[in-house]
């Protein structure tokens, strides 16, 4: 047990604690299925990680480590709320129904975008730490105008929970009892800067300084990260106002693929956490509690395999775009320069002409 | 055809009126703007009006009034930033620059990122450090943004609604030192596109281009320079970003001759913009260099001497003097 | 009593309450001293409030309600610490022996700055909300650096508390055990927004959340405010870090010259305050406990009329500066927009030349 | 003399180095620098050799870093800030315009923002968004503030240690293209004052100004003209605030054409700042206008398609036979 203050609903060896306040409301489908997504979001962030070393992206951020707290908590939305994610939130992304090809095509540097946000109720991954959550609590407060029953995810990481942006979010939320949920992975590290010096004491306490509840969970236990989310938007929605939650995890990986972690961190601590990943626990529960059968895993696997490939297919498929694409949605109504920029790119002969 | 008398801040106050009344996803959001009405009561009544819902006192935080606005946009609503003066917009910098203006871009033109964000620029008032900026190059500079000022309480009370219904974020900018001037605001049609520069004066000699509280001014050096014989055409720049250039460019293929006036100092700023651009366009029509009447190159002085950093219309003819002198 | 958590010593009645933390450690004496600072910086304060209303002044932002705050803090003070103010800590400067006539300059809008802030280790004020607090912060680590027994005083309001700089300050206070005072006056108000719309719970609990004690402390008890900052400097001094006094006060006037608080706040909560005034139980408790003769009160009370008038004087007496000055101190070395905008200036014959 | 070669990583890690080691007051601060050495390695062993309370890994809060170099100014340190990438500057905006660059103003001198703000800038590196930016402009605007950028190893050098010793808050551009360049330092003596425009190529025809890595390109576009019978001379406009006018001055006078060369959109930015001051400066000599050449006003791109954006050898080339074509 890391922190007495933590939810753990699952120990790392799969043994179901209780909890004064949260049970698991998941029956062995349910949790089977929050299992299949984090061994396909974890083979899928393999697969762009050795994509990245191939040369076939500009750039990776591994979720590894985090599939708990990401699965649990995408999970736990319903389909109408809305998340805000920074650029490692591939789970939340999955969870929302975003194609994993598009997830990566920020990172083959063939877009800005990736996929439409409106669609999946999944923002545009923010880059700039801390931007998002000041973008999440306004969507809240047009939830409260719109007077409908819908909650905001807002994500972030214990690095981003230093910046003003990040901490002017919880006034505004705590001021308008905005339908907002704060969901910051505590996964130890901001690139080399270990948590310790963002927060000297653990950080869901803040949220109550500002007047909402927070609240840590074992981020590594998919179950417990599910309960409370779950019961956090569903108070949101209903005019509960705003929760942070702090999910405890770990990135296991490097920062990025540009990030070299042996220069700031031990293994020690690595191989500490590996004793408490997120996917080995659910499947000795799986197991232990439901007898699942080794052949479902190995169909989870097998499916995962085969989504990593069609991932690996697709992504080789994506192309250099026309660079005419740069002019496109710069603006959303007519703009001199522009056009301008347009009609010098097409004279110099570099593209084809925009193909709208 | 309804023309009626009002000061710009009048002016401004009943185009935000039209607007919250025309769309129910307008929103006002800034600090003091509700009860208060504002520091400069641009908003004066529209809470007791329209309700705490859609005209929202917010806390002190700026950036936090850009990024809520930011999402409030996403959630499709079209929400009105008022920062109380020009020298607060800074903390906002960083959503203004990384969200509001490369979101539509980022999001493949999903979201559409229509808010505006008022802003009382520009000195004169005798206010204290930070109350008399002139950060619209900042803007005007940033790919994604649009910057607009109004120079007469007509163009006031048209541009801030058309800058509220149009697609892109606008900074828009007002002359707070001519919120007290009156004029005639014809209540039926705007003068003009909102992306215009307006033409406020013919003449003959030189070209006076500016905007804000500088067209007042080179209308008074145009005065002046009348009496001395000396025709004047004073441009209004009213669209800072884009420059609606083709005015300028039938001005100065006209003249000859051009001179700009701005209070932000010269370095980087709309002035070279517009010298870039004419020496460029018109180039074989310069019977002189085009040349800047600006702010000094220092922060905003104290304002018991702030005239004497400002434009003048001395200033402005100083600078006719040298660009009628050049070729002679 | 307003809150059972704040720390009072003298109610408004003048009588002493014992605190189970704080004991008054003040003698006759002392405590007249109080008095008078508070006499004297309301006087000066009315002062200036009226040269502003006959045009002396371009604006000015009054302190009344919160001398006891300011003075309390300000004499707190050691000499070596460092205070950075906003544009409203005139007991404050009071304290650090800046010259009432200095406080006005830049309200008579002859300059940008007003004293040497090295020299009353009182930094000029800052206007745009929150920017002081890091700078405090920042001040602070250079005290660590130099292995100084120091602290620094940060000042700032319940509005400006929102601001994303100073919730980044408290961060890093934290992160560094900075020997920095945080002292909020919670006058309820900034400009028309009330504090509750700043804060659901108490500011002073913010503290907490970020890994440093939190105080409230009754802002119109002059004694209270003296104890509470003293011990949270000399925790500093020490190496005991970072605290949070939330001052507990009310702007009785109007946020400036410029602002009318009748269009947003009712007379009857002025009204309430007005029982709370900071002087009359100082002055209560000295008649009572001391029996300081009335004869001492008068002689206060002219000295601060004699201040006044010399404030008067001295500030009718500040002429407009020479324009060509604000070339001066723009930048610290040689730069050619300054000569050549000098050079215009002096062309232009508004000046009569640099007088450097 | 004592020439060695390296990178321009390398030559702002050792310039740093001989910085922290001649005065005591100088501190490093910043995201990452301290065990990481920073993500582009700059401040590597630095922390170790120098101790965590002197080159200071930062929690992650631009303004903070910003704010609190302030108060370390104010007690007499000078630090240098690191910014991770340039689009991470902006948090800071507010720090800067309104505390840094008024301050030593403000203080009527009594404060020294003796502070560099790092800046590794523009892009080609092939980055995600907002770790390509060119926002020098913004600060080259703002009075109080001085922006420099080196373009070669040797004068990375010796820059940061000037820039160090300087008493006014200068924002120092790295181009970070440029960082795993080679060139010869010359560990001796600088080659130029900090604000001063450095000759990079004589040539007679047309003069090329850029700065950072624009400089490389101008190079390469010279060489390309060379072989083609045009002379072009490249001047590196290393001092972007304030511009050192008088070696570009000379060589329009000599040349009669110009074109500027920047990543950043040209809207009000530095090449605007150059046309309009030698169209001043030049008129008479000019035989075009000078021509900018810049990234296009739109948001940085996907940078798949980078190379489109940013200015190449051919379009510098194509603005040269605009100018040269311009009178014939
Ligand atoms: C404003 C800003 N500053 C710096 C960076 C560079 N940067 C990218 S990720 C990162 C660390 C973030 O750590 P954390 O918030 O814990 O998220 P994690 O990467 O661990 O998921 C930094 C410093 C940035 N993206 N934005
Ligand atoms: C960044 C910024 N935004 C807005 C303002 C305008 N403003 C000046 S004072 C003030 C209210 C501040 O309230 P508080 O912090 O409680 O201090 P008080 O005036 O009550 O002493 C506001 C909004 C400012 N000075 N700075
Ligand atoms: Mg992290
Ligand atoms: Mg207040």
């Amino acid at each position: 047990m890391i922190d007495e203050e933590l939810v753990q609903l699952l120990t790392p060896e799969g043994e179901r604690v209780s909890h004064p306040d949260y049970t698991s409301t998941l029956n062995s489908e349910e949790i089977f299925a929050l299992y299949r997504d984090m061994v396909i979001i974890r083979r899928l962030c393999n697969e762009a990680t050795s994509l990245q070393r191939q040369g076939q992206l500009a750039l990776w951020a591994p979720l590894q480590g985090q599939e708990a707290a990401q699965i649990g908590a995408g999970r736990a939305m319903a389909p109408m709320d809305f998340s805000f994610p920074t650029y490692r939130e591939h789970g939340i992304a999955w969870c929302r129904g975003i194609a994993p090809e598009d997830m990566l095509r920020i990172f083959r540097a063939v877009t800005t975008g990736g996929w439409d946000p409106q669609k999946y109720r999944h923002a545009v991954p923010t880059v700039v730490l801390g931007n998002q959550a000041l973008h999440a609590v306004g969507y809240a407060m047009g939830i409260q105008r719109d007077g409908a029953e819908e909650a905001v995810l807002a994500l972030f990481g214990d690095g981003a929970s230093s910046q003003g942006d990040t901490l002017e979010s919880f006034v505004w939320a705590a001021a308008f009892n905005a339908p907002v949920v704060f969901f910051c992975q505590n996964n130890q590290w901001g690139i080399s800067t270990p948590s310790s010096l963002q927060f000297k004491v653990p950080l869901y306490r803040r949220a109550e300084g500002f007047g909402f509840p927070g609240i840590r969970v074992d981020g590594n236990d998919v179950l417990a990260v599910y309960e409370v989310t779950k019961r956090a938007l569903e108070n949101a929605r209903v005019g509960g106002g705003p929760t942070m939650i702090e999910a405890y995890t770990y990135r296991m990986g490097a920062h990025t693929t540009s990030d070299d972690p042996t220069r700031y961190r031990v293994d020690a601590e690595v191989e500490v956490w590996k004793h408490r990943d997120p996917l080995a626990r659910v499947k000795a529960l799986l197991t232990r509690e439901y007898n699942t059968k080794s052949s479902a895993f190995d169909d989870v696997v097998a499916e995962a395999e085969s989504l990593a490939l069609k991932l690996r297919v697709d992504v080789l498929a994506m192309g250099r775009p026309d660079p005419i694409t740069m002019f496109e949605n710069a603006y959303a109504a007519e703009h001199p320069l522009i056009e301008e920029g347009r009609r010098e790119m097409i004279e110099l002969g570099v593209s084809a002409g925009s193909p709208a | 055809m309804s023309v009626v008398t009002m000061t710009m801040a009048k002016a401004l106050n009943e185009g935000l009126r039209r607007a919250l009344e025309r769309d129910p996803k307008v929103l006002l959001m800034g600090e003091d703007i509700g009860k208060l009405g504002g520091v400069f009561r641009i908003t004066d009544g529209l809470q007791k009006d329209f309700g705490e819902d859609r005209v929202i006192d917010a806390p002190l935080a700026e950036s936090a009034i850009v990024g809520t606005a930011v999402g409030l946009a996403i959630r499709g609503y079209r929400t009105v930033c008022e920062m109380q003066f020009d020298g607060f917009v800074y903390p906002a910098f960083d959503q203004i620059v990384s969200q509001v203006a490369k979101l539509h871009k980022r999001s493949d033109g999903a979201y559409t990122m229509g808010l505006v964000i008022r802003l009382p620029f520009q000195g004169g008032i005798g206010a204290i450090e930070h109350h008399s900026e002139s950060p619209e190059a900042y803007f005007a500079q940033t790919a994604g943004l649009r910057v607009v000022s109004c120079s007469t309480p007509n163009d006031a009370y048209w541009m801030i609604q058309q800058a509220i219904e149009h697609d892109d974020p606008i900074i828009f900018c007002e002359p707070k030192s001519r919120y007290w001037e009156k004029g005639e605001v014809d209540l039926d049609r705007p003068a003009h596109d909102l992306f215009s520069s307006v033409l406020r004066r013919e003449g003959t000699d030189v070209t006076l281009i500016g905007y804000g509280s500088s067209v007042k001014t080179m209308l008074r050096a145009a005065e002046t320079a009348a009496s001395e014989g000396v025709s004047l055409e004073v441009i209004d720049a009213s669209s800072i970003a884009p420059l609606d250039l083709a005015p300028m460019v039938a001005s100065v293929e006209k003249t000859g001759r051009f001179v700009t006036v701005q209070e932000a100092p010269h370095t980087a700023s709309i002035g070279s913009e517009i010298v870039a651009e004419l020496t460029q366009r018109c180039f074989y029509s310069l019977r002189a260099p085009g040349i800047r009447v600006s702010g000094y190159h220092v922060p905003y002085p104290a304002s018991r001497i702030e005239e004497d950093y400002r434009p003048s219309v001395e200033r402005i003819l100083d600078a006719v003097d040298r660009v009628m002198g050049f070729d002679t």
